[in-house]
């Protein structure tokens, strides 16, 4: 048996998704280890973008704790520069990929980071909002979206669409002026991995972590995600990933800490 | 130009003729100094129901120290810029200041998110890059930049921005105002005394708010000799006539750290951090603004020389500011 | 007597019009030893500006022929910057005046620096076009339009309108959507200085070069400009400003020759 | 979006979509080696009918070398952009490489107005400002930016910008397309083999054009080691991923000058100006471009190392260029 966290896991998942010699803009907080992981074992030339302005950081480890554009953060860069022009980047079909987190999306990928319950004006949970969400979600190539895996925050209709998924279904982003033959990709989950079909845009479960079903992890969830004939069977994190993961990338657990989970080898 | 949709935020909007009237009777072109204390430069440059925005982010060369002094000078029913900000957003509404949001991230905490929901404050959601987008508008002396987000979002509808058909492709096209703020706060590596700064590493909108900005209050880590800007002008970010105070405050960012100069004090930020409850907000705010007089006493008494010194001894990444 | 050169009158009324501590959006050629000689003589503290991105420099002498954007040129600017802030900061109004050339010029001060004769496809004589002149012109506060005596110069009809003046009449500008409060304030010529009336906007004479009547300056225009009851004499080039010019900023003559004229002193 | 007014010129436009479908499948984000010949350069990147843009000035920094590989590869049918071109525009027309052109600064000479009039080249009036606008909502991936000039004029009429009525203000305001160049062309003082490319001094629109354009070729005076600059990010102008073709052209700018590294050469800059008829023109081509190999073969045998030698050491300012 391994064993690992919630957080590991995504973090392990999404790092795999990546490709190399590929551009990819990073969000705060986890999606910035993954792409430290990926970069140390999988992607060594990975491209990172950041909202803030740092271009191709080769951002040191371990992870400070909130350095989001600190000096180990944004380390060798290609380019330091500002917002309007990391957007510009992605605006103009630069970037390849995004990743952002959820904290309720729908069968259409769609995103809600902004609030849960009660009205706009008075919401039950109020949530910190797009950040630079729904511009990686509209500009970028293929967004990853990274969410633990709780079946209540598969829903039905979002509490309030922060983040475009493919909206309505298909044709539905460009009908709306969005840059075409974008949208999410993917969505990791501390369980399993989906993507969209092609045909209908409708979530898909593609994977699930080695030792669940896929009734275990579709359970609870407002809509059924459509399932391919074949469900890969997803690794657990790797000996190699969780060692680089814990003792070079964060040695003090800030971000990989999380609900405790195992798997058999 | 017919608008397809509209959201429903108020916003704060003026026309371009109004803000370049402002500037010419108010922007002084004349080189003088400008230099002065942060009480000062609150006291003069902002005011009750000021719409203030700032430059970078909580954790590195935010504008904490000028944030403090708002506070401290008690400032009522401001609207703020919700760029890149964490705590700076809850201090502000723990303080009575701040009434009104423009959201890009509000912030984490459950003391910023309850008090949304209490309805004590008031938040209008955009997006980061929309902020940055009608900064750049504003910058420009134009009503509006045309964007490629936030089409089909409830963040939209929730925005103040609009939808029409581009007439170059006839395709919708997300337009969003022109963002001019009262005040634009801003934390720098180095300045002169007539305004002139100079920013190492990476901004949000430094530029495009300092210019699209009716007042500019600079924070200094290091006044420096303005022949320093005329000898590497490729190193100014800002440019003297955007400003309108310049105040000397090293430490300025802290608890969040400057590139090269201090780290963050992960010590006390995890202090503001904790604050869940309204009794938690109002101690904070008691023994660290309303119970000093300036940043210095703050540092003085609250931080202490061994604290700033240790935190400026871990900043050893030096590579690229200078 | 006093000997000087049509554009050497012109650069020396245009660098006393300038006001010390402002700034002034600068073009290229005779504009810049305007702005050279006035730093020198009158106005220690101008602030120059250049739309290709130069803020503020303290640019060098002698002048360098073609040295738009060179090292002489943007000496010991305050700000290296790009077109587009150049013009940002015109367009919020940090610019006080502007300085631009003309081939041709209305009673509103409508100016065409396009083309003469002929049709817009096949125009007898084809001039650079625009530049920046009709940003300058849009955006600075102050308009300040340089451009040699020749009557024929002065039309009812510009054969292009290329950079606005006050367009047909009062309101104008601001019917069309150009920024409230601008317009063209000053027209120097290598005999005369003219301006524009508050109520009409139309072209009124302010002052001759001394010896001159003014009969002599207006014959032969197409339009008749208004005229102020006291029109000044203008005092030709000073000593020390032909001096200035010709032995510091331009001593091989490459900008300051031209028509030679006489005044008395 | 109501059309008030609509401008008379043809133009080229891309739609925003299409552009970063060109990205998509043409722009490498692998860092791989883009060093060649300028040859190579032009016949890979510049096709007939192609739209060309270039930054800075014909006396500073302006692509010189690659502008003459151009017309000695004698492509067909450009459209340029003439914005702070002199004789560049001219050479194109008289090698018979440009059909048409864009006019911010048509360039001085009797050539190219003779040119005009002839109708051997067709001209679209914009503004410098206008370009540099279009070209930034061709960086942004929008399909126009708004701007308050243009208005009222024949500048406007000839152009092929269209005026509406902003939806915030209510007032008439003018919006320019997006230019999406086929290919920029830029000179700067160093690159990596990469593309990773710095620029001293200021800029047109240098990294506006670039993320604009399909296709950019970058000269530079000097050829660094990519980890330079990786350790001065704040000084790099343009990064490698916008770039297609690396060339090492020392001198390249000539007889335009380069900040810090070689003076303008007033002589054959005037021998370029004097040009007024056709057979002189074709005497010039004759010579200086299609009678030498290639820009090493120019500068050996039409310049010479004393004369070179001799650029490099009047420019004696280096102030601020490094």
């Amino acid at each position: 048996m391994i064993e690992f966290t919630d957080t590991e896991f995504m973090i392990c998942t999404a790092a795999r998704l990546l490709e190399d010699r590929k551009t990819v803009f990073v969000g705060w907080g986890m999606p910035q280890l993954v792409a430290m992981l990926a970069e140390r074992l999988y992607t060594p030339s990975l491209v990172q973008i950041f909202e803030f302005g740092a271009i191709g950081p080769q951002s040191l480890i371990p992870f400070v704790r909130g350095t989001m554009g600190g000096p180990s953060n944004v380390y060798r860069s290609l380019q330091w520069s500002n917002m309007n022009w990391a957007f510009a980047y992605a605006g103009t079909g630069y970037v390849d990929y995004g990743m952002i987190g959820a904290a309720q999306i729908d069968t259409f990928g769609n995103v809600n980071s902004t609030l849960l319950g009660g009205t706009y004006e008075r919401p039950a949970r109020r949530f910190p909002g797009s950040g630079g969400g729904n511009e990686v979600a509209s500009l970028c190539w293929r967004t990853i979206l990274v969410m633990k895996h709780e079946p209540r925050r598969f829903v039905e209709r979002l509490d309030f669409m922060t983040s475009p998924g493919y909206l309505d279904g298909p044709g539905g982003r460009e009908k709306v002026g969005l840059p075409r033959g974008t949208g999410p990709w993917r969505v990791v989950t501390s369980k399993a991995l989906f993507g969209f079909e092609e045909e209908t845009k409708r979530l898909t479960l593609l994977g699930v972590l080695k030792g669940l079903s896929v009734p275990e992890v579709l359970d609870g969830m407002e809509f059924r995600p459509l399932a391919t004939d074949l469900v890969e069977e997803i690794a657990p994190p790797a000996d190699e990933e969780l060692r680089v993961l814990r003792e070079q990338i964060d040695p003090s657990g800030i971000v990989i800490r999380g609900e405790k989970m195992r798997a058999a080898r | 130009m017919e608008t397809i949709l509209q959201g429903t935020a108020e916003i704060r909007f003026t026309h371009p003729d109004a803000f370049r009237e402002w500037v010419r009777e108010h922007k002084r072109r004349e080189m003088v100094e400008k230099l002065m204390t942060e009480g000062e430069a609150v006291s003069r440059c902002v005011a009750d129901g000021d719409y203030i925005a700032y430059d970078f982010s909580s954790l590195t060369r935010g504008p904490q120290a000028l944030v403090r002094e708002i506070i401290r000078q008690r400032r009522r029913d401001l609207w703020i810029c919700a760029e890149f900000t964490l705590h700076e957003s809850a201090l502000l509404v723990g303080g009575g200041c701040a009434s009104r949001i423009d959201v890009g991230f509000l912030g984490y905490g459950n003391y910023i998110g309850r008090a949304v929901s209490d309805g004590r404050v008031r938040v209008f959601d955009w997006t980061n890059g929309a902020l940055a987008s009608r900064m750049l508008a504003g910058a420009r002396g134009v009503p509006f930049m045309p964007v490629r987000t936030l089409l089909g979002t409830d963040t939209l509808r929730h925005s103040g921005a609009r939808v029409v058909h581009d007439p170059f492709t006839g395709d919708p096209v997300c337009l969003v105002p022109a963002l001019n703020p009262d005040v634009f706060l801003v934390h720098v590596h180095q300045a002169d005394v007539f305004g002139n700064a100079r920013i190492f590493g990476t901004n949000l909108f430094a530029l495009e708010a300092a210019t699209a900005a009716r007042k500019v209050i600079l924070a200094a880590e290091e006044i420096v000799d303005p022949l320093e800007f005329r000898k590497d002008p490729a190193r100014t970010t800002i440019p003297y006539f955007l400003v309108d105070a310049v105040v000397h405050l090293p430490f300025g960012a802290y608890p969040g750290g400057v590139q090269a100069r201090y780290e963050l004090d992960l010590e006390h930020i995890d202090k503001v951090n904790a604050i869940q409850s309204e009794e938690q907000m109002q101690a904070y705010l008691a023994e660290f603004i309303y119970g000093v007089q300036d940043h210095a006493d703050f540092l003085n008494r609250k931080v202490g020389w061994h604290r700033l010194q240790d935190l400026a001894r871990r900043a050893t990444i030096r590579e690229g500011y200078h």
